[in-house]
């Protein structure tokens, strides 16, 4: 049969890159520097606005400023949730594993987020409710989101192969994300059967335009500290990524 | 009541992609190679086992894979059964289209409560049957006196036989077999030899994954270690 | 081509009265954490009487989830899961069958047992009629959710316990919808909100769910 | 006037215990975030380059 004489000479064969990624990362450094300036200039912006600048509000007096911090963490709670959906769309079906990095680098951040605005939100609400959690509407949606974010970071490392990880990871984000808004539905429902007291509601009388400006400038302060950490994290995930191929390749040699 | 109209588009939209999907089902020329294998490259837990294996199979012919563990060709056997996607290369042919090619791999799909029959029969109806009876395939495999034995007191190499028999349910052109002669005795591997002899013989082929000997004569070697392979 | 996914649906329903018992694992769990409020909560039939509702959903979703991970894992140890991607029918519909499988052996017998358990939580004789209609048309989706979720887990380490965290926050709106129509009948109120929202939450299950379960099989099979 | 001013807006209306709080949960929060991610990084891309470079002297 064939001899070894006629096999063609061995092509050591680079493994597959990811798509552009060396591109990316190149912008990303970059970029990295500007937007952790920008950042830190929003905050101390939005920080002097919300404690300084702006008035206490007639009714909660100087509990809105809890709000300055509390509503941004919710916005970005949502935000990250919805872009990780759609990096996990984007990764399953075109197989772009920069998007499935992307996702998974920004789960920690928005669970983070989820829980700040868990805690910002209970200290909000008690001097009105006179106890620690109110089934609110609200609050009750963002406790479930806690709870999809808790399962998409479980289920990531739960497999010894990270693409496995990650693929099944961003199934479970596609289906939390069709059940985002049946959630927020059900609970809006949940809570008109269950009409409690609460007079006082979350998001409190219409804006005011002096409490609007700090909780905007937060908002913002909030959404380019997310990028910064979104962008050191995917720097990690490629640095793990290339840890584990050499581990790998020198298992194989070693074989 | 909006969603309920939302989710009953939905399912009609599914049932309609699912109905196209399994349309077109190419018949195969006589001498026409049932299956080409171009470039091929897979990876496995983040590593590249295979990179760049091709080949052609046509009819009658049988294809014996070797190589040391870890050298892929579990992994080769998958992706051309398309289990595993490719990194890279195409697998084509006439054997591609659904239900034409049978994949037999490491673990025997053999439920314990299941009695040797009803495992037969399960396997028939899901792969929508066209091959030879449960019994005649229980038989070719040496299994006709055990069909209303429960599956679980099978000793290992009566499952493996059991596992084998599901090849004779189908009409599949082309059989897939990884480690074939796992467990068995000599009875057993020439009975394995006689059902591959005879799908040969009806102008279907065969690609063997082994790292033992096997009976198989003008086999065509392919050869996994490291690298770019072809035969 | 439903028949490769029929004969999955009678496979299943054989291997669950063979080799585990049928129904009885599950309504064993179902009446022993119902039994366990009353014992918690004391036995007072007016307080229980208003909490009964809830009890049993509750107790009806967790028996559901606990008997879950074995939906797809004794077919990915074995190999069955490759037959069941090269068989005809889509990898969807046989997710469908499971999951119908799954249902008949755990939902249902949940939903003709939910009267006797009202009975001994003092729930007063017109609320059986939503409860039951409730439950019936929200266990196939907490069903059709799981089959998901135990999709997902296949490989994973520790995947019991990774299940419940995966699913039990997909099924708040069933719980909600299902409990709140029967405590809403319980307290004279009008329980077809509640109803219709379930049979919605049940045709988007039908829908969507074999597709997920299918595309997290595929994710297993690597 | 400037002490009584800063006692005041220390005071928050009688609400610091929650106010206070809150910031310093989020100040401890998001800098936690931002640092963890920095650091966690940077001793990765550490350990990547020592694993290139021995390999490169290898080959």
């Amino acid at each position: 049969m064939t001899s070894d004489a006629d096999m063609p000479e061995l092509r050591a064969q680079r493994p597959v890159s990811l798509a552009n990624p060396t591109r990316f990362f190149r912008v990303a450094n970059r970029l990295l520097p500007w937007l952790g300036a920008a950042t830190a200039v929003l905050f101390a912006v939005g920080l002097y606005l919300s404690l300084i600048a702006s008035p206490p509000d007639y009714q909660q007096s100087e509990t809105v400023r809890i709000a300055y911090v509390h509503v941004p963490a919710a916005w970005m709670a949502l935000f990250v949730y919805v872009l990780m959906a759609v990096a996990s769309a984007v990764g399953l079906i075109w197989r772009h594993q920069l998007a499935l990095m992307a996702a998974r680098a920004a789960a920690p951040a928005g669970l983070v987020f989820t829980a700040l605005c868990l805690a910002t939100g209970s200290l909000w609400g008690a001097p009105m409710w006179g106890t620690w959690w109110e089934w609110d509407a609200r609050m009750t949606s963002v406790l479930v989101l806690l709870f999809f974010y808790l399962g998409y970071v479980a289920l990531i490392d739960a497999f010894d192969d990270p693409a496995r990880g990650q693929l099944s990871a961003s199934i479970l984000c596609l289906v939390g994300a069709v059940n985002v808004p049946i959630v927020k539905f059900s609970v809006d429902w949940f809570h008109t059967l269950h009409q409690g007291a609460t007079v006082f509601r979350l998001d409190g009388p219409t804006m005011h335009a002096s409490m609007l400006a700090p909780m905007l400038v937060m908002a913002a302060a909030f959404t380019l500290l997310f990028f910064v950490v979104l962008l050191w994290r995917m720097r990690g995930l490629r640095a793990r990524a290339r840890i584990a191929a050499a581990a790998a390749t020198a298992a194989a040699e070693g074989a | 009541m909006t969603a309920a109209f939302t989710a009953a588009a939905f399912f009609a939209l599914w049932c309609r992609a699912m109905s196209a999907a399994l349309a077109a089902t190419p018949s195969s020329a006589p001498d026409e190679p049932l299956l080409a294998v171009h470039g091929l490259a897979c990876a496995r837990g983040g590593r590249r086992v295979l990179s760049d294996v091709g080949f052609t199979l046509g009819p009658g012919e049988l294809i014996l894979i070797t190589g040391p563990n870890g050298s892929g060709k579990t992994s080769l056997l998958r992706c051309i059964a398309g289990l595993l996607a490719p990194d890279a290369g195409t697998v084509a042919g006439p054997a591609r289209a659904r239900g034409q090619t049978l994949h037999v791999g490491h673990a025997d799909p053999v439920k314990p409560h299941l009695t040797v029959l009803e495992n037969l029969r399960f396997w028939a109806a899901l792969g929508a049957g066209g091959g030879r009876p449960p019994e005649e395939a229980a038989d070719a495999m040496g299994l006709a006196a055990r069909l209303d034995v429960p599956a679980r007191i099978l000793s290992a190499g009566q499952r493996r036989r059991l596992s084998l028999a599901r090849l004779l349910l189908s009409p599949a052109l082309v059989w897939l077999l990884d480690e074939p002669a796992n467990a068995l005795d000599t009875d057993g591997v020439a009975r394995l030899a006689a059902i591959v002899a005879d799908h040969r013989a009806r102008g279907g082929a065969v690609i063997v994954a082994t790292h033992g000997p096997l009976p198989f004569p003008d086999a065509r070697p392919l050869v996994l270690g490291h690298g770019a392979v072809a035969c | 081509m439903l028949k490769p996914a029929l004969a999955l649906f009678r496979r299943d329903l054989l291997l669950a009265w063979r080799q585990r018992g049928g129904a009885v694992p599950v309504l064993g769990a179902f009446v022993l954490m119902v039994v366990l409020f009353p014992l918690a909560l004391g036995p007072d039939p007016a307080l229980l009487a208003r909490i009964a509702p809830g009890i049993i959903w509750v107790a009806a979703l967790l028996a559901t989830t606990i008997t879950l991970d074995h939906i797809f894992a004794s077919d990915h140890a074995d190999g069955t899961l490759d037959l069941l991607v090269e068989s005809p029918a889509p990898l969807a519909m046989h997710a469908l069958a499971k999951a119908a499988a799954h249902w008949l052996v755990s939902g249902l017998p949940m939903v003709l047992l939910s009267p006797l358990l009202a009975l001994m939580l003092n729930l007063p004789g017109h609320v059986y009629g939503t409860l039951m209609a409730g439950l019936l048309l929200g266990t196939p989706t907490l069903t059709l959710i799981g089959t998901v979720g135990g999709a997902l887990i296949l490989g994973a380490r520790r995947g019991g316990l990774l299940l419940v965290l995966l699913v039990v926050p997909l099924y708040v709106p069933v719980l909600i919808f299902g409990a709140g129509a029967a405590d809403a009948a319980l307290n004279g109120l009008d329980a077809a909100p509640g109803l219709m929202f379930l049979g919605a939450l049940l045709l988007v299950g039908l829908a969507l769910c074999p597709l997920g379960a299918a595309a997290a099989l595929r994710a297993a099979l690597t | 006037m400037a002490a009584e001013g800063f006692d005041a807006w220390l005071a928050m209306g009688g609400y610091a215990a929650y106010v206070w709080p809150a910031y310093g949960l989020a100040l401890v929060a998001l800098v936690g975030l931002l640092l963890w991610s920095i650091l966690g990084t940077r001793a990765l891309e550490r350990r990547a380059a020592k694993l290139r470079r021995t390999r490169e002297e290898e080959q």
